[in-house]
């Protein structure tokens, strides 16, 4: 029998469960959709809590792969299960016999515009998260106006949002917005920098810390409240609308800049390949595990595993863990078949 | 001409209105007023709150909210017993913060 | 004894009578200043004094046992003071017994200023008299004492600690001329008398010194510069006086008279308190004694650098350190002087607090409750007792094992007691809670009122006015319950150490009682700073401005000098010093209440 | 502002409006105010575009303020609506056009209420019949009358003899575009243009020559809000709401401001007039009001109609200084006088009115 196991995505998750399967003997095919490997990792600039730059994260991943198999710019065109083996076709004209399947499709950041109240796509100072990281390392976006006074983060936008259609938090967005602030703070000390927030979710290791620094070094001001609506000025800045709940009234602030804080989503692309054998899906869109605590790598099809965003909100480390956690997973499963 | 009412006074909170230069001032003496996270223990443990508003969370709150004059009303009552002070989880100097917005802001609008 | 020089004048008097005049009426102006800026009411109560016996008997003992032989420093280092009492009473009994010479021998010089103190160059010896020899003996005596002083004073500055000092204040400009000078009085004093010793006289000291000299220098051309010199030291000396620490000396008389006449601080820097600022001598101990000294940086916050940029009129500075002092007392407590930095402190607060706005306009709306039993025994537990709710426990359930029938006021929350506020230098917003909290005092028909805070308890006893109400800490009330045999509590072999919280111990006196209760439960062991010396738990609401960190390392200095002798358990009354313990000490940290009624029988 | 962010928006809030054949049902409220918009509106549309427009005197409220203002319980005004819609049903329509947006809110809120909850249409069936003897039907589309003449303006514009243009200047008016509440905040996608971005009047405005004015308060009430206005007490609240509205679109100057609701015209009409007595402030040109209109109104302008035929003497805030600026020629004289040249009267305190 052969020990290939199929890796789809090729993020910082596929490439440390790819580093990790290759180590253990695996003969692994890693795709990748995209033209490069490291997914919304490569295109962020620095990481919460401490600020390391995302290229130091994403090269030693990048470099641990070496002797693994790997294919960019490549879809899964059809995938299905022939005699305990997946049968995947992929878009380059390969076909892979695959014991293990392993989904590491990640999210997709919720497309801000479909919140219309916020007009992103519409008002001339308003981007996402994202948007501000390819400007934190290009400088480049003619939305960020020279020497903005006022800079606005939105919380929460798509995530926690019946009306959204997505309900669940998306976790790493309170602790991104607030690393942003910082550091919008430090490009522009002569801003005055809020953020709106429903619940300020610090949960991990040095966040607390961030927060208070947030706080105290950079001024920035939070304001418990969810923005409601933001409209232009004549001046084409950016005035917007929230309630301060702490006073419990409405309030209004003009601003230069509104960033907004885009949260996770199932990515389209893993849902597409997960219809194709019918992989289920919760509520929340995102891929259903077989145990919600014990078995957590594991669909409840026999060879499909899971590591990362693809089964929920989660910070770099915790997908990281889910990598490794996976190829020890497949592991097992290749030792308990034989 | 009396219409038998009249336009009401916008209840809005207007962060164009929020004087940064005083407040920078506030947080030159005491950077602690940048600390608070608005947990509201100053408040429920305040002695002078028994018997009137008075509370520092919500000072500070109005103050960041450009509504100085609000601010002052909600310390006016402190009796600086220091109750607050033992009971703040991020440390804050209150009683003097308390003095030091008093003095800076004594003249609000 | 006759007058060598006709006229009985000479120029070398010049420097010494420009200096002692200057300072003359520089201290007649300060006078005037002071009396002027003290209120009314405070002058009249001064002049009052004087005509007081009993007030001018205290007035004496206190110049002599304070200004002239350092008593108090005498008990903090017996070195110590022997210096200052040697300089001091040496000099003093120099210029005494240099008038008694002109009175009895040149009696027409009487009067004279500079006559007394020149009296050697003035005059010649001419025949051998008991009388004569025995004023030199005394003369020679007493500068050999204040020159014993005056080594001592030099290697002081050299190795302070020898005279149990860690820390010394450093000098300012007037005051290193001041010292300098007064280094070199009294060996120029020796020299000049030394030299004319030939044909003044002298005794054991001088004429010693004159053979000596006479030997390498020969003739008695030397006299002139050595009378020079003299005169010009000490000339310089009263000139940088007033700008200079030893301003203390004639100012702490004045300090004396007015503290034993009744009179308080109103007013930082005018009136009374300028004659507190002038009679601190810089001498430092209160370095020693203050709490933030555990970190250098904060050692410049002690009441001497207060008090000297008081002097200089930095308000800056002034209000810095105002606002920082935790209000422990300490230094006031071992201030050789007395200076009670502590009130000078709280006025300066008020030059800025006091405009504050405030508004107390709820007060008018509590009311006495009405109750139909009047108890005899009104318990106050204080706002800062009702965040550690053990005391409260604890006190309940000592009331109810000694059957007292007692009222709990704030059961329910209180009013502030007024203390924080005048701390914070608000007098006239403390008044008002003072006066609300009185009228509900008054109407609850208690006899006995029993506090759970020291904080509470001091300004009860300063500020309010109770008739007929006695005032008891609660460590007072269990130590009389126990000696009354109302409640018995079970000794073991514990071992505890008592904390003296600030306002308890150096605020109300209040020493002994607690230290019984603890004995009466197990041994109790001894801190290496206690009773009046014992250090601040940090957590007082004195400061306005000591940070968090800066407070926890006090804590722990003050932790530190308790467990020296490993107790079980450290015991503390103020529930202040509860919480501010109890977040750092390794030891268990109790209340007093707390331990009696954990091993009531 | 990023137009073709808009445009994206737009292109995903289109609704398919059936051409012609309508069953028409006027406002309370406009009949009152604004008599003559439903009037041009049906003239524009069978006179001039040739469309079948019916309408029937049998018709009534659709219950709309009494709901709202809390006066009557939902079956009952459900029950109305059953028997507007059976009318139609009766002279053989299946398109129910509304000229009122609180009527085009509640049509639609029933019509979503009865999809829900399908005992509930059986219901007001069964009161339908006990009360009136009449057939149940629904309408088979259901459009506001603004999403007609929005459907139509491209037709009105190749018919314009003016143009929403400065005609000195050939610059293009400032048209602030106010929106009925009830038009798409309760169903973003019955409106043209969804509730964020409505269309409908703003594809009116760009069609006709004008530059649409995109202001902060744009989704703001006009104040109306029933209960604010009915109750006295609360009338300062509406007064309030439409000074907010002002204030924010004061910088952008706007020239004038179009409506597609009964309420908004009269409301940002007449409190012009209030604030400028109370404060003194007036927030148009040369210490004038800024002229509001109806859509219908507007549309009359384009095709040509006399001023005075379009009812805007009753308007509180003077549209004089407005013609002048789309050079549309009018008699002063006739300003006042109605049909036989019948005196109407003159306001008494035209503060805002030029005249």
């Amino acid at each position: 029998m052969n020990k290939n196991v199929m890796v789809i995505g090729g993020g910082p998750c596929g490439l440390e469960a790819s580093a990790q399967l290759h180590k253990m003997g695996y003969n692994v095919i890693l795709i990748e959709k995209e033209k490069q490997l490291g997914g919304h990792l490569a295109k962020w600039d620095r990481l919460f809590p401490e600020g390391i730059e995302a290229k130091e994260v994403l090269q030693p991943l990048v470099d641990n792969i070496n002797g693994v198999k790997y294919f960019l710019d490549t879809e899964v065109v059809s995938i299905n299960l022939l005699d305990k083996e997946y049968n995947v076709i992929l878009s380059n004209g390969i076909t892979v016999l695959s014991k293990a399947v392993l989904m590491t499709s990640g999210f997709d950041l919720f497309p801000a515009e479909k919140k219309e109240e916020y007009g992103y796509g519409i008002y001339d100072r308003v981007i996402t998260n994202a948007d501000l990281e390819k400007f934190f390392a290009t400088g480049k976006d003619p939305r960020v106006v020279e020497n903005p006074k006022r800079i606005g983060f939105v919380h929460c936008v798509g995530s926690r949002d019946e009306k959204a259609g997505n309900r669940y938090c998306s976790k790493v967005c309170c602790a991104t917005a607030v690393k942003q602030a910082c550091e919008m703070k430090a490009l522009f000390p002569d801003a005055e920098i809020f953020c709106f927030y429903m619940d300020l979710r610090m949960f991990g290791r040095g966040y607390e810390d961030m927060y208070l620094k947030a706080q105290k070094d950079y001024g920035i001001r939070f304001i418990r409240g969810r923005v409601s609506e933001v409209s232009e000025t004549l001046e084409k800045q950016v005035l917007v609308k929230a309630e301060d709940t702490l006073s419990g009234k409405p309030l209004k602030v003009t601003l230069d800049l509104l960033v907004l804080m885009a949260g996770m989503q199932n990515a389209k692309s893993g849902i597409r390949i997960g219809e194709m054998i019918s992989m289920k899906r919760s509520d929340d869109g995102f891929f259903t595990t077989k145990g919600s605590i014990l078995s957590l790598q594991e669909c409840d099809k026999a060879g499909i595993f899971y590591a990362g965003a693809c089964t929920g909100p989660k910070t770099l480390p915790d997908t990281l863990n889910e990598a490794r956690a996976a190829a020890v997973s497949i592991h097992n499963y290749f030792n308990k078949e034989n | 001409m009396d219409f038998g009412y009249s336009l009401s006074p916008s209840s809005r909170i207007d962060l164009d209105l929020f004087d940064r230069n005083r407040f920078n001032t506030l947080a030159e003496i005491e950077p602690d007023v940048l600390k608070c996270m608005a947990c509201g223990s100053c408040t429920a443990t305040c002695t002078a709150g028994k018997y009137a508003k008075n509370s520092l969370r919500s000072a500070i709150l109005y103050l960041q909210n450009g509504q100085d004059k609000q601010a002052l009303e909600y310390l006016k009552p402190c009796m600086l017993c220091g109750k607050c002070f033992m009971v703040c989880p991020r440390g804050i100097n209150t009683r003097h913060l308390i003095l030091s917005i008093l003095k800076i802001y004594n003249n609000a609008k | 004894m006759r007058e060598r020089i006709a006229g009985g004048y000479d120029n070398f008097v010049i420097p010494f009578m420009i200096g002692i005049i200057f300072l003359l009426v520089y201290l007649f102006i300060g006078l005037i200043r002071i009396l002027k800026h003290v209120p009314g009411e405070d002058r009249k109560r001064l002049f009052l004094s004087f005509v007081n016996p009993k007030i001018i008997i205290k007035d004496l003992r206190d110049i002599i046992c304070d200004c002239l032989l350092h008593v108090k420093i005498f008990k903090r280092n017996i070195l110590l003071g022997y210096m200052h009492a040697s300089i001091a009473f040496g000099w003093f009994m120099l210029i005494v017994i240099g008038h008694i010479e002109v009175a009895l021998f040149v009696p027409q010089r009487n009067g004279s200023l500079y006559y007394p103190v020149f009296y050697r160059f003035f005059v010649a010896e001419q025949n051998y008299t008991l009388k004569g020899a025995f004023f030199f003996f005394l003369m020679d005596f007493f500068l050999l004492i204040v020159l014993g002083g005056v080594g001592l004073a030099m290697y002081k500055r050299v190795r302070s600690i020898a005279m149990g000092m860690r820390r010394t204040t450093k000098p300012c400009f007037a005051d290193r001329v001041a010292l300098y000078c007064l280094w070199s009085i009294f060996p120029l004093r020796l020299l000049a008398e030394g030299f004319t010793a030939g044909i003044s006289g002298g005794s054991f000291l001088t004429k010693p010194v004159n053979m000596l000299f006479a030997n390498f220098f020969g003739n008695d051309l030397n006299i002139y510069p050595t009378w020079w010199a003299y005169s010009i030291a000490l000339g310089l000396f009263f000139l940088a006086m007033p700008f200079s620490r030893y301003m203390h000396i004639p100012t702490e008389v004045l300090l004396i008279v007015m503290r034993n006449a009744g009179l308080k601080v109103t007013r930082p820097r005018k009136g009374f308190a300028e004659a507190e600022i002038y009679s601190c001598s810089s001498c430092g101990i209160c370095l020693d004694a203050c709490p933030m000294n555990v970190q250098k940086k904060n050692i410049n916050y002690s009441s001497v650098y207060f008090i000297r940029f008081l002097r200089r009129h930095n308000t800056r500075k002034i209000n810095e350190i105002a606002d920082k002092c935790l209000m422990c007392g300490k230094c006031v407590v071992l201030c050789p002087v007395g200076v009670e930095s502590c009130n000078i402190k709280m006025a300066q607060r008020g030059t800025v607090t006091e405009k504050l706005p405030y508004d107390y306009s709820y007060l008018q709306e509590i009311h006495a409750p009405v109750k139909e039993k009047k108890e005899k025994v009104l318990y106050f537990a204080g706002c800062m007792t009702h965040l550690t709710p053990s005391i409260i426990k604890s006190m309940q359930k000592i009331f109810e094992a000694a059957g007292e029938d007692y009222y709990f006021a704030d059961s329910d929350g209180g009013l502030c007691c007024g203390r924080p506020l005048m701390m914070a230098g608000k007098k006239e917003a403390a008044k008002e809670l003072i006066k609300k909290n009185s009228e509900l005092f008054m109407a609850s028909g208690c006899e006995t009122i029993v506090l759970s805070c020291p904080i509470c308890l001091r300004v009860f006893k300063e500020e309010y006015r109770l008739p007929g109400i006695k005032l008891l800490h609660h460590t007072q009330y269990i130590d009389s319950l126990i000696k009354e045999g109302r409640i018995s509590v079970n000794k073991d072999d514990t071992s505890f150490v008592y904390h003296d919280p600030c306002e308890l111990g150096r605020g109300c006196k209040i020493y002994d009682e607690p230290r019984n209760v603890v004995a009466a439960l197990g041994e109790l062991r001894h801190a290496s700073k206690e009773k009046k010396e014992s250090i601040c738990c940090g957590g007082s609401v004195g400061s306005l401005t000591l940070n968090f960190d800066d407070r926890a390392k006090i804590t722990r200095e003050s932790i530190k000098a308790l467990t020296v002798e490993n107790p079980d358990k450290i015991i503390t009354a103020c529930p202040l010093c509860l919480k501010t313990f109890s977040d750092q000490s390794m030891v268990p940290v109790n209340d007093i209440a707390e331990a009696v009624a954990e091993k009531i029988a | 502002m990023i137009y073709e962010g808009k445009q994206k928006i737009w292109s995903e809030y289109q609704k398919e409006i059936p051409e012609d054949h309508y069953f028409y049902v006027r406002s309370c409220i406009r009949q009152s105010f604004f008599p003559a918009s439903e009037k041009v509106f049906l003239d524009i549309t069978r006179n001039r575009l040739h469309k079948d427009f019916f309408e029937t005197e049998h018709h009534t409220t659709c219950g709309g303020i009494a709901y709202h203002s809390d006066a009557i319980p939902q079956e009952t005004s459900m029950t109305i609506i059953a028997r507007q819609f059976a009318l139609m049903h009766k002279y053989g329509y299946e398109n129910y056009v509304c000229s009122c947006i609180t009527s085009f809110g509640l049509y639609t809120e029933t019509l979503e209420t009865w999809r829900e909850f399908p005992e509930l249409e059986e219901k007001i069936k069964e009161n339908l019949w006990e009360s009136c003897k009449l057939e149940f039907a629904k309408p088979k589309y259901l459009a506001h009358a603004s999403d007609l003449i929005y459907k139509y303006r491209n037709l009105i514009a190749s018919q314009a003899k003016f143009k929403l243009i400065e005609k000195k200047s050939g610059r293009p008016l400032r048209v602030v575009e106010h929106i009925g509440c009830h038009y798409a905040k309760m169903f973003p996608s019955r409106g043209v243009g969804g509730a964020e971005y409505p269309y409908v009047l703003a594809g009116m405005i760009e069609a006709w020559g004008g530059e649409v004015i995109d202001y902060p308060e744009r989704r703001h009430c006009c104040g109306f809000g029933f209960r604010q206005y009915l109750i006295k007490s609360n009338r300062g609240y509406s007064l309030s709401n439409t000074h907010k509205k002002f204030e924010s679109m004061e910088p952008f100057k706007p020239d004038m401001i179009i409506t597609n609701c009964p309420g908004c015209p009269y409301f940002l009409d007449r409190w012009q007039y209030v604030i400028s007595e109370m404060e003194g402030k007036t927030y148009g040109e040369n210490g004038h009001g800024i002229p509001v209109f109806t859509y219908e109104e507007v549309a009359g302008l384009v095709m040509g109609y006399d001023p005075w035929d379009l009812g805007l003497q009753v308007h509180q805030v003077g549209v004089e200084p407005l013609l002048d600026k789309m050079g549309i020629p009018y008699d002063p004289e006739k300003k006042y006088k109605g049909i036989n040249n019948k005196d109407l009267g003159r306001p008494e305190l035209p503060t805002c009115a030029c005249l």
